[in-house]
């Protein structure tokens, strides 16, 4: 099987669908030489109006493509940093998962808003944030984040095809990472989690770059003879409950590993669930691991020791263990 | 006012919207003071010729977006009376099954977006039905109506400009009633004419006298040709009144505070929308007396059997709540 | 004691403050006037410079406070409804909170963000949400959501005082309750919870309206037998953990009660809080009550059928004891 | 390029703001390329003129918010070059201990309140600035540096309005080098001179020769006495060049690909305003060769001990995560 990056399996998704439907087109700031190359090369193949480049606009742009929407169009939205998503957060809250049942279900909105999402670039504060967490609140808008190019591609055209708003999320610092990607057609549900790794002793529930920390766990973890299972949520919203409910009763220990600000955190979700759903299969109390509370600092070193690191993990899933 | 240039069956056709939002609204204002509608009411009385004269320009296809204050747009468009007095009793025979409510009117059928209870929030999204329009060639124009309070929100900024630049089918009218809530338009700007703007878009800006519904239709007309050859978004500045309250109720909720004076109240009613035009088309003799009488009768019929329809109606079922979810 | 209605208590403490402090003053849309009898009666007293009504425009007004906050003012702004806080999210979590800590503690942001939060008077999905589990997820952002008019007026005067920035939300639905409020000064501190009601057998945790929700539940369930203790947090940022801990300690048992979307919601926090740190302590499974998952509707049967009720309470704690 | 109505020793004083900011920005660039810096990184080169000009202006009560294009605001208004140098290694002797790296410094004793990357972010806290000023009748002013590119976000539109309304001492230095990142500013708007958009908003809008540091100086002088003096605030267009990259090392992510002419950049090139500012000075023999030889050789060295010392920093100790938080 081909292997391609992240970024590119990425870019291939938008490529395929946009030949597949002419109602899929492009929107955002620099999309056409693409800011990050997953929207590279797509101008050339599909020009001027299919890959639209617009001011820096964030809430006009985020609500231009609701209005295209719920006209009839699919219109995929670039907004590059997952914190730009602030500006546009009126429409995304107040409009794009809203207007379907507020309006009696006269309409539908099946759009895509893309961002980068995370930290890992020593970026600061202000480009390296999480954001799913917001979203997974939101009722009627649909979360993704993928780990692997496989995930990338195969979510990004579930996404473009369904028909409600998808916050399609990608990882900046896994952007590099290859993976086998096939060439023939294919999609990855929404909702449906992929255990990474099978195992006996503890459940570690991830999404994103936290599924490597969680699998490098798992290592460091089996070395001391724990058989750590690994689970990648893929989707925040809806997410794959059964999968982890499965996979505690059979592990009795719960770890959440989410690269977000600790409350309210999707970490604090899956733990509640946990909590609740599957408390007699509980040998442990659940843990969460995500960021330190506190804004992103710029510095290598400390922006390292405020993100999840398979280390916390580990240290995580031992506290199950005692 | 005259209406030389304007067809005999058009002049109708726009009295009889301008009639139509007052005595709906009227009865929606009647309702609400004896505490029979939930939730928050904002009435467009005052503001009728706007709306209708702008709708008179679109054909059905032609799409617009409302907001807090949207009765008016969704019965100028063509909206249906039933639906949305069930919709304002949160009946589950209105037009969003109760789900929506006063701020939150939409009819998809006949190009009506939405109304949106965010000051603002609608600019956006009409600039996405006009990219719509542009990217499937369509001769679709999209009309937002908007305050003028929420020509100092940043939507009203980045939507105008992200429609220029893209030279979208868009006509954006900004209904100046001269206040923002309870706050005068000029304590919010420094500038008299809120189509001045326009300019730092690059796009037309017009002046309009809002209670003419004959200078709104031709305004809009003008605007909607150049959308549909292709030459872009137009800002349309109805220079207009709000008669009554901000939101219906307010008197008690101010405790008493007023912010208007008598001699503001009193010019606004000398220019009121529906006096002018009856004013014009009676003395004029363009519409019989008798043909307005029975119009308006049928009219306020209709209004009546509305209301009745509307409290006959059902509440939404409980289960209701889980439907018009996700697809 | 002179009784006052929640909103009366909460102009008292702007009033108070401003009288004491003249670095502390109003900026918002029609303040003067008063939307919300809040911050009726203030301009009288106080004048131009004090409160200061604005343009419609969130985001700079936001920003604005932020700007006079870290040049030495103690700003406090009112925004009328949660949701149009949306349209300053980028502010709030971009720079209000983030400033001190990104600019190695040059600075201090000491401001108030005061907005209406919640359901309940069919106001429809624009101007019906709860927005604190939002402003949970940031780091240092301090949250408050008070139930009563004592702590409204105490907590709003202790949030003025913050060197922090503090959003302060109130609840229309509760606006026109009266209750107790001394005439001699006094604060209540921020991150304190309240235990409303002593009870031996379940721990019922919420804030804001649903104190009332569950208080009705805890007569309900008192008349079968049960003896549920109430905790009325106050502080949702940060919040009284240790408190209910206690609680749990005591009662093994635990129902968190948030007007919210459930995802990533206030009740997910503090049911996988007490899931991770109180395990050994419960009896039964931790149980959340919140929205329904769904935009808020309008028909005020809807509405009432998505928010969290007594019965929804009793139901959760029937659960927790079986 | 004239000098008649400055000062010689204001002259002396925005040459050297500006060979300050060229000289630490050159080597920044080298600093990037080598991969010695961590995070992003945009250059202020070809720009230097604006800030300079601006801030010779200004009195060390006035205040100054920046962007993400933020080392050249933090030196003309006065900046500690170590500070900031170790700011970008990331070290604990940085401005921001290592928090905010290049796109946040702040030097709040100086009146620099801080850059902000988030594009248009910082408009709204420079009103607020403003506001601060205003309330306690200081005599400070608040200026605020954004890109042509942050002219089209809403925190544009509503932070003018804003200040207009309220009439605040604010300066809106809009830096238009023609280009949001690789998007050129007439592609994102339909107007030549964004200067245009302050009548929107009831103020003066100039449109300067960013390239001239006396221009510009000329341009603040006038802005800040309106400012003083109660008359609230004033746009002032800078057109300008970015000769670099948008953000360093673009080459490499752009793979390849170019958005500006050779022609371009050659013009760009020919108004660079340190050469401008030293053919200018030299020919008219305003500053001595040997003083101005002196001066670089100063500066350079001063740049090379910033480097020095910023790598003998350490690196901030991981206690300093909790450090810096609520109060
Ligand atoms: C974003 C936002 N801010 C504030 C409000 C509260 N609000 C509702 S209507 C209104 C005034 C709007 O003024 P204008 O745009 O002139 O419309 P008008 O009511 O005069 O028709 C305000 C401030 C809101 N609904 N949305
Ligand atoms: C809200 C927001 N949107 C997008 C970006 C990404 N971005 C960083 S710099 C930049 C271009 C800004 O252009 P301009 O304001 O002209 O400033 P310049 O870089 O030219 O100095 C963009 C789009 C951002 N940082 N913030
Ligand atoms: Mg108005
Ligand atoms: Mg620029």
């Amino acid at each position: 099987m081909p292997r391609k990056t992240y970024v590119a399996a990425i870019q291939e998704a938008l490529a395929e669908e946009m030949r597949r439907d002419d109602r899929v087109f492009l929107i955002g700031e620099d999309v056409r030489i693409g800011v990050f190359p997953s929207t590279r090369g797509l101008h050339a193949e599909f020009g001027d109006k299919r890959v639209i480049d617009t001011p820096i606009s964030e809430l006009a742009v985020a609500g231009a493509g609701i209005g295209a929407a719920v006209t009839g169009l699919r219109p995929i939205v670039d907004l590059m940093f997952g914190t730009f998503l602030y500006l546009a957060f009126d429409q995304i809250a107040n409009q794009a998962g809203a207007m379907r049942y507020m309006y009696g279900g006269q309409t539908k909105a099946p759009l895509v808003f893309m961002v980068q999402s995370g930290a890992g670039s020593s970026a600061g504060h202000h480009h390296s944030q999480a954001v799913h967490q917001f979203f997974m609140n939101m009722p009627q808008i649909k979360v993704i984040l993928p780990s692997t190019p496989y995930d990338g591609k195969g979510l990004l055209k579930s996404a473009i095809r369904d028909d409600n708003p998808v916050i399609f999320l990608h990882s900046l610092s896994l952007g590099g990472k290859r993976g086998d990607v096939p060439s023939d057609e294919y999609l990855v549900p929404i909702g449906a989690a992929d255990v990474k790794r099978a195992g006996s002793d503890v459940t570690i529930c991830g999404v994103g770059p936290t599924v490597y920390a969680a699998l490098e766990a798992a290592k460091m973890l089996a070395a001391e003879g724990v058989d750590a299972e690994v689970i990648d949520l893929r989707s925040l919203s809806p997410w794959d409950k059964q999968t982890v409910l499965e996979s505690v009763a059979k592990t009795g220990r719960f770890v959440a590993v989410d690269e977000s600000f600790p409350t309210c955190s999707a970490a604090s979700e899956w733990a509640a669930t946990v909590a609740e759903e599957a408390f007699s299969d509980l040998k442990a109390p659940v843990q969460r691991v995500t960021n330190q509370d506190v804004p992103m600092p710029f510095s290598p070193v400390l922006e390292k020791a405020v993100l999840p690191s398979a280390a916390d993990v580990v240290a995580a899933a031992r506290k199950t263990l005692t | 006012m005259h209406h030389q240039d304007i067809p005999l069956e058009v002049v109708q056709d726009i009295y009889t919207r301008v009639l139509r939002i007052r005595r709906f609204e009227e009865e929606v204002g009647r309702l609400f003071r004896q505490g029979q509608l939930p939730g928050f009411v904002h009435l467009y009385i005052g503001e009728e010729a706007v709306a209708a004269g702008v709708c008179a320009a679109l054909t059905d296809d032609d799409t617009i977006i409302s907001t807090h204050r949207g009765h008016g747009h969704v019965i100028a468009k063509g909206g249906d009376l039933n639906r949305m007095m069930a919709e304002l009793f949160g009946k589950a025979t209105g037009y969003c099954k109760g789900k929506g409510g006063s701020m939150h009117i939409a009819d998809f059928k006949i190009g009506m977006l939405g109304a949106i209870g965010i000051v603002g929030g609608g600019m956006p999204i009409s600039v996405g039905a006009g990219l719509s329009a542009w990217y499937t060639d369509s001769e679709r124009v999209s009309v937002c109506f908007f305050g003028d309070g929420a020509a100092n929100e940043g939507s009203f900024h980045e939507s105008l400009n992200l429609a220029s630049t893209l030279t979208l089918p868009v006509i954006f009218v900004c209904e100046n009633n001269q206040y923002g809530e309870f706050t005068p338009a000029h304590k919010a700007m420094n500038i008299t004419d809120i189509a001045d703007r326009a300019a730092g878009y690059g796009i037309p800006g017009l002046v309009v006298d809002g209670t003419d519904a004959f200078e709104m239709y031709r305004a809009a007309k003008t605007a909607v040709a150049r959308a549909r050859a292709g030459g872009g978004p137009t800002l349309i500045e109805a220079k207009t009144h709000r008669r009554g309250s901000h939101a219906e109720g307010e008197e008690a909720f101010l405790g008493g505070q007023t912010y208007r004076s008598d001699e503001e109240m009193a010019a606004a009613q000398a220019k009121d929308p529906l006096l002018l035009l009856h004013t014009y088309v009676s003395e004029n003799d363009i519409l019989p007396a008798a043909k307005l009488e029975t119009l308006d009768a049928e009219i306020t019929q209709a209004v009546a059997d509305a209301v009745d329809a509307a409290r006959d109606s059902p509440a939404p079922q409980l289960d209701s709540l889980f439907e018009d979810l996700w697809l």
